[in-house]
């Protein structure tokens, strides 16, 4: 649990980014098209915070505009006090170190021609003072046994791993540049139920050892509810309803908020006839 | 926590044995037309110095000479001889070396060219990218062997001209299919992922993005090779080509073309000599294509 | 759809404008001086400040350039050096004669690359994938010049089935449709065979065929359609290499057209009717490359409806 | 397939045939690496109105009994090596291909996962619609694009008069797979295979895919066989289920019954694995390790290696579908030791 008085790792403060439409003529930008809009919301160390929506609501454009993958338009991106909201390239490489990024498919996020050992190295390469060369073998190793691959495997390409070991791997990648901040872009989505709880839990188990905090990215409701302390759900680029994770699910206010949780389906809806409380994920708490 | 390996099946059945053969027909097409591709390279270094072979030196008492002939220096011209009396063979090995110069040097030349400046217009965009590509509009609206006559007759004969001229029609090819390829992976997420590990230009250009543009770089110019020395024995034929007593295999087919009737050797050996060499670019391009690409493969 | 034109449009006159800019720097600004290389090397200095003046040689680059655009719009290029008429006119004679073996051969290769790449994709490996695959990697290996003699050889000079060289009769046009429509019927067959095998494995064709269609209907129109929409860009691209193989396939046929009467100018150096033959050949290139664009927005929806 | 035994049928009353009636159903494919073998002795009945749901994770070959059904398996690289699929007195699996497709939309019909790749995106919506009705009951032009308009307003595409010229890149998602659905429907089968209809779509659109559905097999009386991931999605439409793993059918019944009381370790897994209420701040119940790969299964059991409760006999001995005494009809596991998953809180 976070400590409520210590000064927020990552604030967010109305934050705006839209994606420019040209013309097909001279490919002058002739309107833009609004992703996000007025988003704020703070990150704690050690905290998880959810973001939650339907495809197109902008939540993974919060999430790119955080660790500096697209250019905000308008608002303040402070981290640990500091306002990296205009920093260029160069600028950026520092906040980097701190805050990292799991992404949703573990097919396409990891770089097929280089081995795990290359993958988890790679942050090391560009960031020189972390790890030294002749350790990176020993260190890779270290991470891999630590998300819960097996370390002799250091020397295989991505291929030759299922979907759950791929995301492992890239969350050691993630580890490699010890951050504070990850940001995770639905990493279990395209994770089968059996292997998703497995990447839950070693997530869960991070936090707990290395004191991470999370800004979690999901459309899945039981997920979030799961794991989050704090949720900011989106709609249409806008944040209709934010707070108490535990507070927003079981007393939704805003209308949208209710429907996207009535729509969840119920793993046990006989359960629910009897019982009055209706969660998104079924099972009350009986 | 095991790694998928695959591991052998089974069982042994029909549909098995048809997707080995298929793996196996990947691997047979590519080392064959690579040895045939090594054959004639040695060949093309090693008999033109065995054979002192001199493109200048006309001995009109030998010329025209059906393949196998004894010579009046007691050696046998297996190929037979030529117009002026050169034997064959030697010119034909003559002409793949010229031929084969040719296409390497114009390869390198135009690749390394075409290749840099795609990555650089696919990674950063923008004006460059913009001014580039309308330079490649512009000269694909040329058809490249045009450019290549024009070019040829204004600068003149000569081999490097040659290289000169087919590198400027030729490295568009490299730009264009590294640019295209740079687009399709400068948003997938493990390039995505290097940025986030704050990456610089350098590293996510020569690290992340050119391995990943290299296997359809080697398709093309595997077929761009091809096609370059096919052109340089077009121009040659034409007469823009190589110099005058520079055999290339273009210009001895050419020559060879006067005397069809009475030897057909002259032109259609080189012919064949050629035939081969395209045929195992070609049988190459299709397996590296098959290899590096399995969507088109067939199961 | 109306954006989408007026783009292609904007493009294909800049294509032009930079073929012009390119031929004209070709010509002018290389080391060698133009009217020497026109007149020759045995050339007296005084016909040569003639010739000079003559092609406007002594005016700045920036004029020579603006009177060769001016010139090239309205299609006047300046005269022959050898024949002494308007290299516009040398062109219009032999124009025609190009364009007839241009289209004959790309609707030879359209009319068998069609079945053969369709009946190759129905069953791959199969026997017609084999000849398919086979023939068209020997037929892009053979080189045009060379099919070119071989045929000229068999055909004429042995058989004396057909004609050797000129036009004097339709039988003259054969041979040189059949060595251009080679490469072209290999790369289309190829593609086509492609195509229709990437696109069979595409979602609509298993709906298709979930909705109980004959595997005919499957394949014409769902697949068909949607196999011809990449093939139509290649047809125009290839139409280029078609045009450049014209100078070759006519000089092995002395066929009176516009690729022969380029080699023939620029073996006279007679420039002026070279430049007019390759920007004659680069605007007829980017107008039908403006057809095929356009086509390719009317086949695909999603180009013609994009906003 | 010597050593496996063949899983039994579910029981079926004698008075009441299925509809269809999968039997020992058994698929391979031919890959570069090897033979996968997709299904192994895979049967089941599905009955006329009723809902079957098809439960099971990616690679598990849910897929594959839609694409054997609708003799739509990859050419030439997956091909059904045994059993039989009996429909209407004949058996799909022995017939030739032309002559299942004569079936398919007329008498079964199928919706897919992607609803934007399952549409030709070059014919206008209404053509497509108007297919069924022109190619299969030789409709003219006019009289099938009135149907199509029909259908389009039945599954509630709004303003459908002038949607229906439209492509199919111009719909949203939801309303391309309503689309589908419009068209699989068309001619009114008796079975409709829907193969993981909603997994494209937000959870809003996935409820209103989900009732249209719904409403339309209480309109019509069709059969249903629902294929997914997802174990909410298939509590609410389904009330059987089949439980697939590596290929086999694990477990077989009542949906209440089997998310209430799971008879086979994946089973049981798979409804833990699930974020809940009650883990909340917790951590979750995973299922150990990965799905096997189809080209080496392990010995015995597939499940053996990610099994809490695996024995020397699941390691050597393949279960059999069985229902044990003490179990209601029909609530079948293929499991050595069900009775003690049962009994295990």
């Amino acid at each position: 649990m976070p400590e409520a008085k210590s000064a927020p790792l990552l604030r967010v403060a109305h934050l705006k980014v839209a994606y420019p439409i040209r013309s097909s003529l001279l490919q002058r930008q002739i309107s833009a098209n609004v992703a996000v809009s007025d988003v704020t919301f703070d990150i704690n160390p050690g905290e998880t915070v959810g973001l939650v929506g339907e495809s197109g609501s902008g939540k993974s454009t919060v999430a790119r505009a955080v660790i500096g993958l697209v250019k905000p338009d308008d608002g303040v991106i402070e981290f640990e006090g500091r306002n990296i909201t205009g920093y260029s390239r160069k600028q950026f490489k520092s906040v980097r170190r701190e805050m990292q990024m799991v992404f949703q498919d573990p097919y396409a996020s990891l770089n097929p021609r280089l081995t795990v050992r290359d993958l988890i190295a790679e942050g090391w390469r560009v960031h020189r003072d972390i790890v030294p060369r002749d350790r990176w073998t020993a260190e890779a190793k270290k991470l891999m046994d630590r998300v819960g691959l097996n370390p002799d495997y250091s020397d295989r390409y991505p291929h030759q791993f299922s979907g759950g070991q791929r995301q492992r791997i890239g969350i050691a990648r993630a580890l490699a540049l010890r951050p504070k901040v990850i940001i995770c872009d639905e990493p279990v989505s395209a994770l089968d139920v059996s292997v998703q709880a497995q990447v839950l839990n070693l997530l869960d188990d991070l936090q707990e050892e290395l004191g991470l905090a999370y800004l979690f990215i999901s459309h899945d409701l039981s997920v979030i509810e799961h794991l989050c302390d704090r949720v900011l759900v989106l709609h249409h680029g806008h944040v209709v309803e934010q707070g108490n994770a535990r507070e927003i699910f079981e007393r939704p206010r805003h209308e949208y908020t209710k429907a996207l949780l009535a729509a969840v389906p119920v793993v046990r809806p006989w359960l629910d006839q009897a019982d009055e409380g209706r969660h998104p994920t079924g099972e009350p708490a009986a | 926590m095991t790694a998928t390996a695959p591991a052998p099946a089974p069982a042994v059945n029909a549909t098995m044995r048809h997707a080995r053969r298929a793996r196996r027909g990947v691997t047979v097409r590519i080392v064959v037309p690579l040895v045939v591709i090594g054959l004639i390279v040695v060949g093309a270094i090693v008999v033109p110095l065995v054979y002192h072979y001199d493109p200048l030196h006309a001995d009109l008492l030998a010329r025209l000479k059906p393949p196998g002939t004894v010579t009046s220096d007691g050696g046998t011209a297996i190929l037979g001889t030529d117009q002026i009396g050169s034997d064959l063979f030697a010119q034909i090995m003559a002409g793949a070396r010229v031929s084969l110069l040719v296409g390497v040097a114009t390869l390198v030349i135009s690749g390394v060219v075409g290749l840099a400046l795609g990555l650089l217009a696919g990674h950063f965009g923008g004006w460059l990218d913009a001014a580039l590509m309308r330079i490649a509009d512009v000269q694909l609206a040329f058809p490249s062997i045009l450019l290549a006559i024009l070019v040829a007759s204004v600068l003149g004969q000569g081999v490097g001209n040659i290289i000169i001229v087919l590198s400027i029609s030729n490295w568009v090819v490299f730009a264009r299919v590294a640019r295209s390829q740079v687009l399709g992976l400068k948003n997938r997420e493990y390039v995505e992922a290097a940025r986030a590990l704050g990456a610089g230009n350098w590293h996510l250009m020569f690290r992340t993005l050119l391995p990943g543009c290299m296997a359809p770089v080697i398709v093309v110019a595997t077929t761009q090779f091809a096609q370059v020395i096919l052109t340089e024995a077009s121009l040659s034929f034409l007469g823009v080509g190589v110099p005058l007593g520079t055999p290339s295999l273009g210009s001895t087919i050419y020559n060879g073309t006067q005397y069809l009737s009475t030897a057909w050797w002259i032109s259609t050996l080189p012919g064949i000599v050629l035939v081969i060499l395209m045929l195992a670019f070609g049988i190459l391009g299709d397996a590296l294509r098959d290899k590096f690409d399995p969507r088109l493969r067939s199961a | 759809m109306l954006g989408y034109v007026i783009r292609r449009l904007v493009l294909a006159v800049f294509v032009l404008w930079g073929v012009a800019t390119a031929v004209f720097a070709i010509v002018r600004l290389v080391p060698a001086d133009p009217a020497l290389l026109i007149a020759g090397s045995d050339a007296s200095p005084e016909q040569l400040a003639t010739l000079r003046e003559k092609m406007g040689l002594d005016e700045s680059i920036i004029v020579q350039y603006g009177k060769f655009l001016g010139g090239a719009m309205t299609g006047d290029f300046g005269d022959s050096f050898q024949q002494r008429v308007p290299a516009m006119d040398l062109i219009a004679q032999v124009l025609p004669n190009t364009a007839l073996l241009a289209v004959l051969a790309c609707a030879l290769a359209l009319v068998l690359s069609f079945p053969l790449g369709l009946l190759a994709s129905l069953r791959v490996n199969g026997l017609v994938d084999r000849i398919v695959t086979t023939g068209s990697l020997f037929t892009q290996a053979l080189p045009n010049f060379w099919i070119g003699v071989v045929l000229l050889l068999v055909f004429s000079r042995k058989l004396k089935w057909l004609p050797s060289v000129g036009l004097d009769s339709p039988k003259n046009l054969i041979l040189p449709t059949i060595v251009l429509a080679l490469p072209f019927v290999s790369v289309l067959t190829r593609m086509i065979r492609n195509g229709l095998l990437e696109v069979m494995g595409e979602g609509y064709i298993q709906t298709a065929r979930a909705k109980g269609l004959l595997e005919r209907t499957v394949i014409f129109p769902h697949a068909i359609r949607n196999a011809a929409i990449p093939v139509v860009t290649i047809v125009g691209l290839q139409f280029g290499t078609l045009l450049g193989g014209a100078a070759v396939t006519e000089t092995v046929f002395t066929f009176p057209g516009i690729g022969r009467l380029l080699v023939l100018s620029l073996q006279g150096r007679d420039y002026n009717v070279a430049q007019a033959c390759v920007l004659v050949i680069a605007a007829v290139f980017v107008l039908i490359n403006l057809v095929v664009d356009l086509t390719y927005g009317f086949l695909d929806p999603r180009v013609r409806l994009a906003k | 397939m010597t050593k496996t035994q063949p899983g039994t049928a579910p029981s079926a009353s004698p008075t009441d045939a299925p509809l269809l009636s999968v039997q020992d159903l058994t698929v391979e494919f031919s890959t570069a690496a090897g033979v996968a073998r997709a299904l192994r002795n895979v049967s089941f009945d599905v009955r006329a109105g009723e809902t079957l749901a098809v439960l099971g994770e990616s690679g598990c070959g849910k897929s594959t009994i839609a694409q054997s059904i609708m003799a739509l398996l990859p050419k030439p690289a997956g091909s059904i090596v045994g059993g039989k699929i009996l429909y209407g007195g004949r058996d799909l699996a022995a017939e030739r291909i032309p002559a299942v497709r004569e079936l398919c939309g007329t008498e079964i019909a199928m919706i897919f996962q992607d609803p934007l790749s399952s549409l030709n995106p070059v014919f206008r919506v209404g053509a497509q619609l108007a297919e069924p009705f022109r190619r299969r009951l030789g409709m003219g032009r006019r009289e099938a694009w009135a149907k199509s308009l029909e259908l389009l307003k039945r599954v509630g595409i709004p303003d459908a008069e002038t949607r229906i010229r439209d492509y199919p890149h111009q719909f949203s998602g939801g309303q391309r797979q309503r689309i589908m659905i419009a068209m699989a429907l068309a001619l009114k089968p008796k079975l409709l295979i829907a193969d993981e209809p909603t997994t494209a779509l937000d959870v809003t659109i996935q409820k209103q895919v989900l009732s249209l559905l719904a409403d339309l097999q209480a309109e019509t009386g069709m059969a249903m066989i629902l294929i997914s991931h997802d174990l909410g999605v298939v509590a609410d439409v389904a009330t059987r289920a089949a439980i697939m793993y590596a290929g086999r059918i694990v477990e077989t019944g009542a949906v209440r019954d089997m998310y209430d009381h799971p008879a086979h370790p994946y089973t049981k897994g798979l409804l833990e694995s699930i974020p809940s209420q009650t883990s909340i701040g917790g951590r979750l119940k995973p299922i150990v390790g990965s799905p096997p790969n189809l080209l080496d299964l392990p010995s015995g059991c597939a499940f053996n290696p990610r099994c809490p409760f695996a024995t020397d006999l699941c390691r050597e001995q393949v279960p059999a579908l069985r229902t044990p005494t003490t179990w209601p009809a029909g609530h079948e596991a293929a499991c050595h030791l069900s009775e003690e998953v049962l009994t295990h809180a």
